[in-house]
């Protein structure tokens, strides 16, 4: 899918500040009370973040709530804006030195055709009361598609892709389950064959079997459609059945990268070790 | 000659003004402007203030005009206002410059210059009371000779909060505010906006919401009013714009300012919070207390947004309640649609498959 | 009380003249205005009204309708208040006219060149219905992000199997900005386009004036296997004048209870029926 | 008084049209007494788009303190947030085109407009115009440097942002070209 080498998305020293911050937390090894700090109080939400997602690869994000997994997550769908750092997509020719630079009818034009997401919640990645067909149709129209048929037809196979009876796709997603509700939104991020999906906590406060369910969902899809992932989780289990390669994050830093499943055997870092040994 | 146009609309609507104009006077009896200037103090305030336009007389035409009916005063007012050049802004004006003739707070038994009750409806006893005349009255009371304060230089009761370290002053801001009536409001909007859009508010509409805030929709706390105080307020204008300032008159104004408990800027985030106070502020035209608390309350959640609530939202709360916009989008309801409505009945038709 | 020449004062008109100046200048974006009060009420026609009050001399005839008609009420009160306040002449014939004020209609008669139409807007935004918040549609705007319109007519066919917007259709202004008509019929859309005459738009409670230069491409949204549609008069023909192919009022004869229709613009009605060799 | 209101209600019609027709020529009759040394036209424009809400730039002090006088715009200096300059084309420079507002996307109209006084409008370079407001193609000549109508090009290729031109002779012709119409030099 990609023009060129085999690196999909690259991040380099992304940061996300609440607050001015300050000579001192400018340091790069200045030490904070978690991501706070002490001089200005100014929150570190993500401190230097860097990685390569690389093409076909499901990379994963794991951490606790305020590690800063899900900013990073916002930042790269552009849904918050990055204090620092560049951002470069393979897919997208930019004289730009970062796509964080560009206008917001640029960046649109990313999420629209390059970029799948699909969040914890549905009620931010659908429009509940629309039909579940209008869903899709939503970022196949932003795309640039104007023909109905072709984009029903489109709909219909995601739809189908993703186990939702066609006899209920003009049904809104408020109608559904939460299962459902998550398969409507990968269906609407696959919808345009975007070469890179961005999956947050997409089976949080799902049933266990129908976690299951949509992991095996988006294993497959992977396998048939070759799409890069990030998945963005705090549960190790995930990662674990679903990732290549897994970055730590705690208090809005990466304190570990690597194999995933090296990182699960031998685990350097002392939070890391906690996580690991707490599940095991 | 052919076919000609029928003349119908207009002599129907002369007809109309025509029996609305007679229906007015059918006893007979006429009020001067006069007597609603005299009789009629707590109106013209509430109409001078939504329409914003200081002028009782004008106000008291208005409300004669209008048949006491307060939407269709203030619209009066305002369309006068938009046939009047306005030639000059007022330099900033302090209100610790105000000539002070009520003035009460909620927060403090004791506050420096006293309570000063002056004349209020507040503890009067609402009963119809039919034996009311009013001839000319002599003011009694006055100033107690001990008074050791001037009534146009009163301490605020936010200096004391401020002594005690419980409340920072904001820094001076000294921009030239916005003017919604030169220039459209603009989202998110600007504080000068917001107040000023306030201040013009429906009475009733800037209280509904104010007291949505403190109900449960919003900051969901009671605010305690540091001081509500009302007189008479010096006006100045500098037309060379070299600093010197003439004096063109007083304004009566209700001002208030409420104490909001909020976290400490200074120590959010993890680890111990620190509570102190911050304030919201409302000002009006006129005598209108509860409109300006209500304001205070509105100031303050807008300018201190809890996520999705109502009252926090500017375009929510400013885009309504204005009392000449809503009332007339409202009743244009009542306008002809039938154009519209012919092109409703064909898509109706369409889904239900007549025309195939 | 003595009134100013076209009501306003200098400095209203002033800045009035500047915005729709601006108007013209960018096609379809609706240009904000502080809108004085009138003494008309907000939501009948104090938009169009401060257009014209802005726009009139003496050297103007002026026109004004109201669902078609020169007697509708609201029309005869507008009107009044024009010439009550500029002693300008009127007239009930469209190419006689310098100035045409209108609610819910274009006229029949093609605009010349030089004339002015100015439509009455009650809801500026065409995104309203999807977006509520003012500050997000005009960044969508910004953007030209305009799959929310799109979307909606998309879901109504999802919904009643075709698209069911009725009056106020948008519409795609020089291939940039979606605009709101006005409510006029969908009928009369196809007359904005490289129309002869200036069409200037005024919202007065929303505070917005835009603008239709002449020679304009204005194309109303569709899909390519859901075309727009106008209201359809097929086989009706006007129970006074004879006339066909026309915008029609739906009436009910109280003797029979039958369905008629008459002509909708009743001063081009009359001038027809008054030609030579007309079909009554 | 009520001379001026007739005054500059016309002149401003004349603005509509042209701003409606980019590219067609209309005489101004508006006949003011002029201190300023602009043409009687350029004043006619000041007077009626000028007051006391805009600010202008134009080189000269005895134009500002006029157009000031007359209108009470403020002059100012400070050429990235004015809302008008008035200027003759030999005082053009390329810092002021380039410093001028031209809008933000989500306010276009927030953008500068360039009175520009030429020598002659009728006579010099030939332009073609096409765009919103022309049937197909009009034309123009003026003299009016090509370089000049480049940069403008160069800051109108971001249609909404751009700015607006109105052109005017020292015979009181006038002439608009507003940032949605094409030029080329013919």
């Amino acid at each position: 899918m990609s023009k060129q080498g085999n690196i999909a998305l690259s991040v380099k020293n992304v940061s996300k500040l609440y607050g001015d911050g300050c000579a001192y937390c400018a340091a790069p090894d200045a030490t904070l009370d978690k991501n706070i700090c002490p001089e200005c109080r100014t929150v570190h939400a993500c401190r230097d973040v860097s990685f390569d997602l690389h093409n076909g690869e499901i990379l994963g994000v794991v951490g606790e709530s305020g590690s800063g997994k899900s900013t990073l997550m916002k930042m790269l769908y552009f849904d918050q804006e990055a204090s620092h750092g560049t951002y470069h997509i393979d897919d997208f020719d930019s004289s730009e030195s970062s796509v964080f630079g560009l206008s917001g009818q640029a960046k649109r034009k990313i999420r629209n055709e390059i970029l799948g997401m699909v969040y914890q919640n549905p009620v931010y990645g659908l429009k509940m009361d629309f039909s579940s067909m209008s869903n899709i149709a939503e970022k196949l129209i932003a795309a640039g598609s104007r023909n109905v048929g072709e984009m029903t037809g489109t709909g219909d196979h995601f739809l189908d892709k993703v186990n939702i009876p066609l006899n209920r796709k003009f049904d809104p997603p408020a109608n559904f389950s939460g299962g459902m509700q998550q398969r409507v939104q990968i269906a609407k991020a696959l919808s345009n064959y975007p070469p890179v999906l961005l999956l947050d906590e997409v089976t949080t406060g799902l049933d266990l079997s129908v976690q299951a369910d949509v992991l095996e969902l988006i294993k497959e899809i992977q396998r048939e459609m070759g799409i890069s992932m990030v998945v963005v989780s705090h549960d190790l289990a995930i990662i674990r059945m679903l990732c290549d390669r897994t970055m730590v994050m705690l208090n809005g830093e990466v304190i570990e990268a690597g194999i995933t499943d090296q990182i699960l055997e031998d685990p350097q870092h002392a939070y890391t070790q906690q996580l690991v040994y707490s599940i095991l | 000659m052919g076919y000609v146009a029928v003349k119908g609309g207009t002599k129907a609507i002369q007809a109309s003004v025509d029996v609305y104009k007679k229906k007015k006077h059918i006893s007979g009896m006429d009020i001067s402007t006069e007597h609603v200037k005299a009789n009629m103090n707590q109106l013209i305030d509430q109409v001078m203030s939504e329409a914003s336009m200081y002028d009782r007389n004008l106000a008291s035409h208005a409300i004669k005009q209008a048949e006491g009916n307060m939407e269709e005063a203030v619209f009066l007012l305002r369309a006068h206002r938009s046939t009047l050049p306005r030639l000059y802004y007022s330099t900033v004006t302090n209100t610790r410059e105000m000539f002070v003739e009520r003035r009460v707070s909620a927060s403090f038994k004791d506050i420096p210059g006293g309570q000063i009750l002056g004349a209020s409806p507040d503890f009067t006893h609402r009963l119809l009371d039919d034996g009311i005349t009013y001839g000319s009255v002599e003011t009694e009371g006055g100033i107690p000779d001990e008074y050791n304060y001037k009534l146009d230089d009163l301490p605020k009761v936010i200096d004391y909060l401020e002594s005690e370290g419980l409340f920072t002053k904001e820094a001076e801001d000294n921009t030239t505010p916005d003017d919604i009536t030169k220039h459209s409001i603009e989202f998110p909007s600007s504080r000068s906006q917001r107040l000023q859009s306030l201040t013009r508010g429906q009475t009733g509409a800037v209280t509904s919401l104010g007291y949505v805030e403190i109900r449960g929709y919003g900051y969901s706390s009671h605010p305690n009013i540091g001081e509500v105080r009302v007189g008479q307020q010096p006006v100045h204008i500098d037309p060379a714009g070299d600093g010197d300032e003439y004096y063109i008159g007083d304004v009566e104004l209700t001002e208030v300012e409420a104490f909001m408990p909020a976290d400490d800027a200074e120590t959010s985030g993890e680890g111990a919070h620190e509570k102190t106070f911050r304030i919201g502020y409302g000002l009006t035209f006129g005598q209108n207390e509860t409109k300006a608390i209500a304001m205070s309350v509105l100031d303050y959640s807008l300018s201190n947004p809890v996520p999705s609530s109502p009252t926090a939202d500017d375009e929510f709360v400013l885009l309504h309640i204005d009392s000449v916009e809503s009332t007339g989008f409202i009743s244009h309801l009542k306008l002809p649609h039938y154009v519209t409505f012919q092109s409703v009945l064909d898509r109706v038709r369409q889904t239900k498959g007549d025309r195939d | 009380m003595k009134q100013n020449y076209a009501f306003l004062d200098e400095n209203s008109k002033k800045e009035i003249r500047r915005k729709t100046l601006k108007a013209i200048a960018i096609p379809g974006y609706q240009v904000p205005f502080a809108s004085r009060e009138l003494p008309i009420a907000r939501g009948w026609g104090t938009g169009g009204l401060q257009l014209t009050l802005s726009l009139v001399g003496q050297s103007d005839t002026v026109k004004v309708i109201d669902q078609g008609s020169d007697e509708s009420v609201n029309a005869v009160n507008i009107r009044k208040l024009i010439q009550d306040t500029t002693d300008v002449k009127d007239t009930i014939h469209t190419d006689e006219a310098t100035l045409i004020q209108s609610r819910h209609r274009i006229p029949e008669v093609p605009l010349r060149p030089y004339q002015i139409l100015v439509l009455q807007v009650p809801l500026p935004e065409p995104l309203r219905p999807v977006e509520p918040s003012e500050r997000i549609t005009k960044m969508l705007h910004a953007d030209r992000e305009y799959s929310g319109a799109w979307l909606r007519l998309f879901e109504q066919i999802m919904k009643y199997g075709s698209i069911t917007d009725d009056a106020d259709y948008p519409v795609l202004v020089n291939g940039r900005y979606v605009m709101a008509p006005s409510p006029i019929p969908r009928f009369d859309n196809p007359k904005m386009e490289n129309n002869d005459g200036l069409i200037l738009l005024g919202a007065g409670r929303e505070k917005k004036i835009y603008a239709v230069p002449p020679y304009t491409k204005v194309t109303s949204l569709a899909f390519d296997d859901y075309p727009f549609e106008v209201e359809s008069f097929d086989d009706i023909t006007c129970r006074e004048s004879g006339l066909t192919g026309v915008y029609m009022d739906e009436l009910v004869d109280e003797e029979t209870g039958e369905t008629y229709y008459v002509a909708n613009d009743t001063s081009f009605m009359l001038e027809e029926m008054n030609k030579e060799g007309s079909v009554r | 008084m009520t001379t001026m209101v007739h005054n500059t209600q016309k002149h401003y019609r004349e603005l509509v049209d042209l701003f409606s027709r980019p590219g067609e020529v209309r005489i101004s009759t508006f006949d003011t007494p002029n201190f300023t040394s602009f043409s009687d036209a350029t004043l006619a424009t000041v007077l009626t788009l000028f007051d006391n809400e805009i600010s202008f730039h134009t080189p000269e002090q005895k134009d500002y303190i006029e157009f000031q006088t007359l209108t009470g715009g403020r002059y100012s200096e400070d050429l990235s947030e004015v809302d008008y300059a008035v200027i003759k084309e030999h005082d053009l420079t390329g810092e002021l085109m380039m410093t001028i507002k031209a809008g933000t996307l989500a306010s276009p109209e927030k953008s500068a407009t360039l009175i520009i006084e030429v020598d002659s409008i009728g006579e010099g370079q030939k332009y073609s115009l096409k765009g919103p407001g022309i049937k197909t193609v009009n034309e123009i000549e003026m003299t009016f440097d090509p370089k000049w109508m480049e940069l403008r090009t160069e800051l109108c290729s971001e249609f909404p942002l751009g700015i607006d031109l109105i052109l005017i002779d020292r015979h009181n012709q006038l002439a608009v070209i507003p940032r949605t119409t094409i030029t080329e030099v013919i």
